[in-house]
């Protein structure tokens, strides 16, 4: 079992409880031990930095002060924009001192402190990538989620802006599509699977949403996927509840559902869906569902089946889940050798 | 502190017109010399208004004759300026140079400080560090070495071709060295040259066939520079050369060994990966030389252990399965590297798609594919081999000018750019879009050739590409490749549809230019380039004396200027040949070798490999041809065996004593 | 004390870029404090830590080294030498109870005079802080307390 | 948004240059903004996947940044575009945080109430005076809020979604309140009597 301090965040408690309910069933099995931090507060969103900046950065701060205090090192955040100012004020506060003293000098008002640098934050995504690995969720795979086309949604604040160099690419992060291969599932070729999903603009502009969130479903839908798969609560939000009036906006019928991979998780190792939250979502994922087990028609075009035979050769590839996105130069040198 | 050595030192200070006098008290510090330093052996103290000028050097000079001074000291201005002006005054009058010191009182004093006080007492502190320093100042004789009239130069690009021609037509023997099968280098790869589109191979392969052929050029292809050793004028240079898995002597270069071999691959190399090629293999038809050699990695006897097709198929017996590697020691005096650069890897800009995109080509790709004797025999086409592109999209920067991959610019892009907007649109008449963030064309004859492409109806759009993409937003953009992009002459964002994209990619350093710096004692740039000596006033010399850089192996060059710099690297070569001798510093560093107890920490400090180990003595040993003064030896020495001339510990020591002789005194 | 305390600080620089630098602040007429005075070495690699001791000893209040950026050492690699060897002594500074912060390590390229400039005068500053190292004295006094009462006891600085 | 003539008018009389504005706005951007660095590329204006809505793009806006036009940035609707997707951050050549530098645009046009559209700010602020009463986000009043006052209309339109979210469990009727907000009150009342600027 490994520790993490668990930081959940509103949305979990809230419009995305599915993916707290399923990731509550599959911790125990994949061996990830959560500490929730005791009495958290909201992080601010996308909004609090908006208005005033160092009461921003002093909301987020009490959550990792709160989180230094355990004396455990790593804080798993499920939520993509929790997640994001975590780790944005952890590296801000040491980046810019200035900021890291008015902050802690706020802090010291309620009797905390904290030390940038002091804490690993981390993305539930990457946990289970980088800590707990694929072997490990492949051993516990009991039902491959076989004939089912997904398409992997990472979303933008997981692999942007990534201060901590954490993420295989901020354009067309693997981790995601990694772990969905893994647990049997079908991956289709999506591009838009690290745009904008719209964010806040549902409540403040919602015609500006409406696009993006068309952008997206149109995408998945071209892509032939049953089903999108993301690891952020807005972007489900979004994606989700915001799919009929998008619809009705550009006159339009998309049904796309859109689920947290916690939750398809919880099924390839063989949890009910009752018990992961399925059916709290507004677009029904229950098409979708009945696929699995379905063999897959030739036709659909699969993550990196994109090769060509004949014409041209196509540049060596890069190794899909490397790691570092540091160039090890595998065409110039291969060749000389 | 008083000075046991009896010493006589005479102590000029210079009012530098009012340059200094106007902060420092130039008399106080003249007496406070004459006085507070008798003790030291100070016998004369004046002052002068030019200490530099013909009257002021008299000055010193009569005064070493007059009144045997062994010791001068000058406080004036920096000793960047004019250490050897008032060196060569004190040789003038038959004292040995090294006994001069210059305190600067101008650029670290007067002119940075307003207080005339506190200067002028920085200025007695300072001139009592020189006085202090320059009794313990020793004679020094500079040393003379022979220059070897053989050069090496390593790299067989256009800038190391230029050099190795210079020299070899001057009559001196070059030991031009490659690591590739064929010398050429990158512009061998090339369809047209910017401006005037010449033909690259036609202006080149004369080039190499000349230097293949030259009676004082040693051609070593396939080889490996591995070990140097030795100093200016004396170098000993190991060269390894890799098997060919042929005898050279045998083979006429007729090629049938690769037309019967049935191996096919992609030749990542010359044909940058767009093109073919056999598992026995030269780079091309032109190749120079003309052997062949054997990609063991594909090779089915290599890997199977069946086949020998090319063996049994050559008229000469020439193929040697069982060739080894060999080493070969060359003495040389000099040494040119003309190391050439990387190309970027387009793969690390994920949002251009290269890799994932088909249709999405690098600037070297395009290159071969422009080239008649290149992979579509100079038909531009998209990946599929055979469908012609409508709307080309052409972006610059690719890798350059951006602090995510590399900072600088590359230089070559814009107009290799422009070089390929006119190709596009002489050979297909499309459309063609270029992106580009400034417009960079400054040599001779570029920006005319901008003007001509901008007639020939290229569509410029002034801004940074954001992405390239496959993803439809609408029906229109469907089966197109989205340049998203904002022009940002307009501010807004546009999505332009086009069928192809050429990203323009930018040099690097070679991705081993550390290992080579090291093994040839230079030093590297922040970015990777190797460092000259100074950029703009010795930009192909290096701090180690003997070798010198040409080309891109010291930063992005367009060909002209990497010809000029291989002519350069020459001349300078040339000239240390008909010196046949070279002057060197005397400050160095030495071994007193009865004090060394073999402990070997200062063998791996030095940069220079200047330190050896003598395994029957037990002891380390300092070439000092090969020291270059920095002093970092002396410095780790734990048991002080090693001293440095001109900054020795006594002199460092007793500087800083001088310079706070001052507090010393007021706490006493 | 009414005065302010006016510190001495020696200064250590490279042929190649700091002494340059120092140059350049000159010729651009570039002001600062008075307090620190200059030794040019070849390389900073060639700094031996006994030249910062003796000069700490010999009445200085702080040493500031500076040398060539990382990367553009005129040879080659030798001021990551000097850089690790500041490390280390900053340790043993420590041990002898004298603030590390006395001895403090800058790059300065040749164009950098204005940096040069910045860093001297916030060193200074900084020194000033510290008030004075008074070597002789303290070492008199630590003396005394070890032979007398405490052997442990690290030697304390005074604060003036 | 274009202007009305009036504004057209105003703008070239008033236009007095602000220098320092640029200076001002990097120095209240979270960590070190970069903004002086921009070169103008346009990468951030070609990444924007809501550019279409803005009245500028982030490069114009750095540019009138560095004019000074103080009055038409803070007037500007491109922050409050801004959808955070970070995807010129990371594609900018100069690493300037371009997110951080368009919160700190809100804020500054917060403070000196210079928007032209009063829906985004209110939004924001409504949300943070939740948090500020709460120490967690409270979705339901939130929206309940933001909707009566500045779209009823849409509030009847998502009704039906809103109810389905209830039903599903996902929308809290009731806000849950932290332990600890005495604290957090203390802690964000001392942050706001400081300012991030000129160090």
């Amino acid at each position: 079992m490994s520790d993490y301090i668990f930081y959940p965040g509103c949305a979990m408690e809230s419009n995305a409880k599915a993916y707290y309910d399923s990731l509550m069933e599959i911790a125990q099995p994949l061996g990830i031990n959560l500490q929730e931090i005791d009495d958290w507060n909201c992080c601010g969103a996308t909004e609090y930095v908006g208005i005033n900046l160092i009461p921003a950065y002093s909301l987020i701060a009490r959550n990792l002060a709160l989180a230094a205090k355990t004396g455990q090192k790593t804080v798993l955040s499920p939520c993509s924009a929790c997640y994001l100012n975590l780790a944005k004020a952890d590296y801000y506060m040491a980046e810019r001192p200035a900021l890291g003293e008015k902050v802690n000098e706020a802090l010291a008002a309620g009797n905390l402190q904290y030390t940038p640098g002091s804490l690993d934050i981390r993305h539930l995504l990457d946990v289970l990538i980088n800590d707990i690995g694929l072997d490990t969720l492949k051993a516990k795979v009991v039902r491959p989620l076989k004939g089912l086309r997904v398409a992997p949604y990472t979303g933008c604040m997981v692999p942007r802006p990534d201060y901590n160099k954490r993420w295989s690419d901020p354009e067309h992060p693997t981790e995601l599509i990694d772990v969905l291969k893994a647990i049997g599932a079908e991956v289709v070729a999506f591009p838009g699977g690290a745009t904008c999903c719209g964010g806040h603009m549902t409540q403040i502009g919602p015609d500006t949403a409406y696009e993006l969130i068309r952008r997206l479903i149109s995408s998945a839908e071209k892509s032939k996927a049953d089903i999108m798969v993301t690891v952020c609560p807005m972007c489900q939000l979004n994606v989700d509840a915001y799919q009929g009036e998008t619809n009705s906006h550009y006159g339009t019928d998309y049904e796309m559902p859109i689920v947290f991979f916690s939750q398809l998780v919880g099924l390839a190792l063989g949890f009910p869906p009752e018990k992961l939250g399925f059916g709290s979502e507004i677009t029904s994922t229950e098409k979708a569902l009945s696929r699995i087990g379905m063999d897959i028609p030739e036709a659909a075009i699969t993550e990196g089946k994109q090769r060509q035979q004949e014409g041209l050769p196509m540049p060596l590839c890069m190794r899909k889940t490397a790691k570092t996105p540091e160039c090890k130069r595998p065409c110039a040198e291969e060749a000389k050798a | 502190m008083s000075n046991d050595k009896t010493n006589k030192i005479g102590v000029y200070v210079c009012h530098c017109g009012t340059n200094i006098s106007h902060t420092v008290d130039v008399a106080k510090v003249r007496d406070w010399a004459a006085e507070g330093l008798g003790s030291e052996g100070v016998v004369i103290a004046r002052d002068y208004k030019f200490m530099c000028s013909s009257p002021g050097q008299e000055l010193i000079e009569q005064d070493i004759k007059e009144l045997g001074l062994d010791r001068v000291v000058v406080a004036a201005c920096s000793p960047h300026l004019h250490e050897l002006t008032f060196r060569n005054a004190s040789k003038r009058a038959g004292l040995n140079p090294y006994l001069t010191e210059l305190a600067s009182i101008r650029e670290q004093v007067s002119w940075v400080h307003t207080d005339k006080e506190a200067a002028t007492e920085k200025a007695k502190a300072v001139v009592t560090g020189a006085v202090e320093r320059v009794i313990e100042n020793e004679p020094l004789e500079e040393l003379k070495v022979a220059i070897h009239p053989d050069t090496l130069v390593v790299g067989g690009g256009i800038a190391g071709i230029q050099a190795a021609l210079e020299i070899a037509n001057a009559g001196k023997k070059v030991w031009l060295v490659e690591r590739e099968a064929s010398i050429g280098g990158h512009m061998a790869q090339f369809d047209k040259t910017f401006p005037t589109l010449d033909c690259a191979a036609c202006i080149l392969t004369p080039r190499m066939f000349e230097a293949g052929n030259h009676p004082n050029i040693e051609l070593m292809t396939w080889s490996e520079v591995t070990n140097v050793a030795g100093y200016v004028g004396n170098f000993s240079v190991t060269i390894k050369k890799k098997p060919r898995y042929l005898k050279e002597e045998l083979c006429t270069g007729c090629r049938i060994c690769i037309e019967k071999c049935p191996t096919k691959v992609v030749d990542q190399g010359y044909e940058a990966g767009i093109g073919y090629r056999k598992a026995i293999y030269t780079s091309s038809a032109q190749a120079v030389p003309k052997y062949p050699v054997i990609d063991t990695e594909n090779c089915n006897f290599f890997q199977k252990g069946t086949c020998k097709v090319c063996e049994k198929s050559c008229p000469t017996e020439a193929i040697d399965y069982e060739q080894k590697e060999e080493f070969l020691t060359v003495d040389v005096g000099n040494i040119i590297l003309a190391t050439g650069y990387d190309l970027f890897d387009a793969r690390k800009v994920s949002n251009y798609g290269y890799g994932r995109l088909p249709n999405v080509f690098t600037s070297i790709e395009f290159e071969r594919m422009c080239n008649a004797a290149g992979p579509t025999s100079g038909d531009i086409v998209l990946r599929d081999g055979k469908t012609t592109p409508k709307t080309v999209g052409i972006i610059h920067c690719v890798g350059s000018r951006d602090r995510n991959y590399n900072n600088y610019c590359s230089n070559i892009c814009c107009m290799q750019s422009l070089k390929f907007a006119h190709l596009v649109k002489e050979r297909t008449g499309d459309t063609v879009y270029d992106f580009y963030i400034d417009m960079r064309t400054p040599m001779k004859a570029y920006d005319e050739f901008y003007q001509r492409v901008l007639e020939e109806g290229t569509l410029f759009v002034r801004g940074k590409v954001a992405q390239v993409t496959d993803a439809a937003r609408k029906a229109s953009e469907e089966g197109k490749l989205m340049v998203q992009v904002e022009d940002t002459l307009i501010g807004k964002q546009r999505r332009i549809p086009v069928d192809m994209v050429i990203l323009s990619i930018g040099m690097e350093p070679r991705h081993d230019a550390k290992e080579t710096g090291k093994l040839f004692g230079i030093g590297c740039s922040a970015n990777g380039w190797f460092t000259e000596k100074h950029a703009k006033l010795d930009p192909i010399s290096t701090m180690t004396e003997g070798i010198f850089i040409a080309g891109t192996a010291t930063g992005p060059k367009d060909i002209p200027t990497s010809v000029a710099q291989g002519s350069a690297a020459a001349a300078r070569v040339l000239n240390m040949i008909m010196r046949g001798e070279v002057t060197l510093e005397p400050i160095k560093a030495s071994v007193y070798q009865g004090q060394c107890s073999g402990c070997r920490i200062c063998n791996s400090l030095c940069p220079f490999n200047a330190i050896t180990f003598l395994e029957d003595r037990k002891v380390s040993e300092i070439n000092p041809a090969l020291c270059q003064g920095c002093g970092t030896c002396v410095a780790a020495c734990p048991a002080g065996a090693i001293s440095g001339t001109g900054f020795s510990n006594d002199q460092i020591l007793a500087q800083i004593d001088g310079l706070l002789m001052d507090v010393t005194l007021a706490d006493a | 004390m009414s005065e302010q305390f006016e510190p001495v600080i020696i200064c250590f620089t490279c042929n190649w870029c700091s002494y340059r630098a120092a140059d350049l602040a000159g010729t651009a007429r570039m002001h600062y404090a008075p307090n620190v005075r200059l030794v040019r070495l070849m390389c900073s690699g060639r700094l031996d830590p006994t030249f910062i001791m003796k000069a700490l000893s010999g009445g200085a209040d702080g040493v500031l080294i500076t040398g060539c950026h990382p990367g553009e050492c005129h040879y080659i690699e030798q001021n990551y030498k000097a850089q690790s060897r500041w490390l280390l002594l900053r340790r043993v500074l420590k041990g002898l109870g004298i603030a590390p912060e006395r001895v403090k390590l800058t790059w300065t390229s040749a164009s950098e005079g204005t940096k040069l400039t910045k860093e001297i005068n916030s060193f200074v500053e900084e020194i000033r802080d510290q008030g004075p190292l008074a070597w002789h004295k303290n070492l008199q006094q630590e003396k005394q307390e070890t032979s007398q009462h405490n052997p442990k006891q690290a030697p304390v600085e005074v604060t003036v | 948004m274009s202007k009305t003539p009036v504004e057209h008018v105003h703008a070239r009389l008033d236009h007095d240059e602000d220098l320092s504005l640029l200076h001002e706005v990097s120095m209240k951007t979270a960590g070190v903004s970069r903004l002086e660095m921009c070169i103008q590329c346009g990468s951030c204006g070609g990444s924007c996947p809501s550019e279409m809505d803005m009245d500028h793009t982030p490069r114009t806006l750095f540019a009138m940044l560095r004019a000074g036009m103080r009055e038409e940035v803070l007037l500007s609707n491109t922050p409050w575009i801004c959808v955070s997707c970070y995807h010129c951050v990371v594609r900018c050549p100069q690493n300037v945080h371009i997110t951080d530098v368009m919160y700190s645009l809100k804020s500054m046009a917060i403070q000196e109430k210079k928007y032209r559209d009063s829906s985004a700010p209110d939004f924001s602020e409504t949300f943070v005076e939740m948090v500020e009463k709460y120490g967690r986000s409270y979705e339901f009043g939130l929206a309940t809020r933001h909707y009566l006052k500045h779209s009823p209309l849409r509030m009847i339109r998502t009704a039906a979604m809103g109810l389905g979210m209830l039903k599903k469990g996902r929308l809290n009727m009731k806000p849950t309140t932290i332990k600890g907000m005495e604290q957090l009150t203390a802690i964000l009342n001392k942050a706001k009597e400081m300012e991030l600027a000129h160090e």
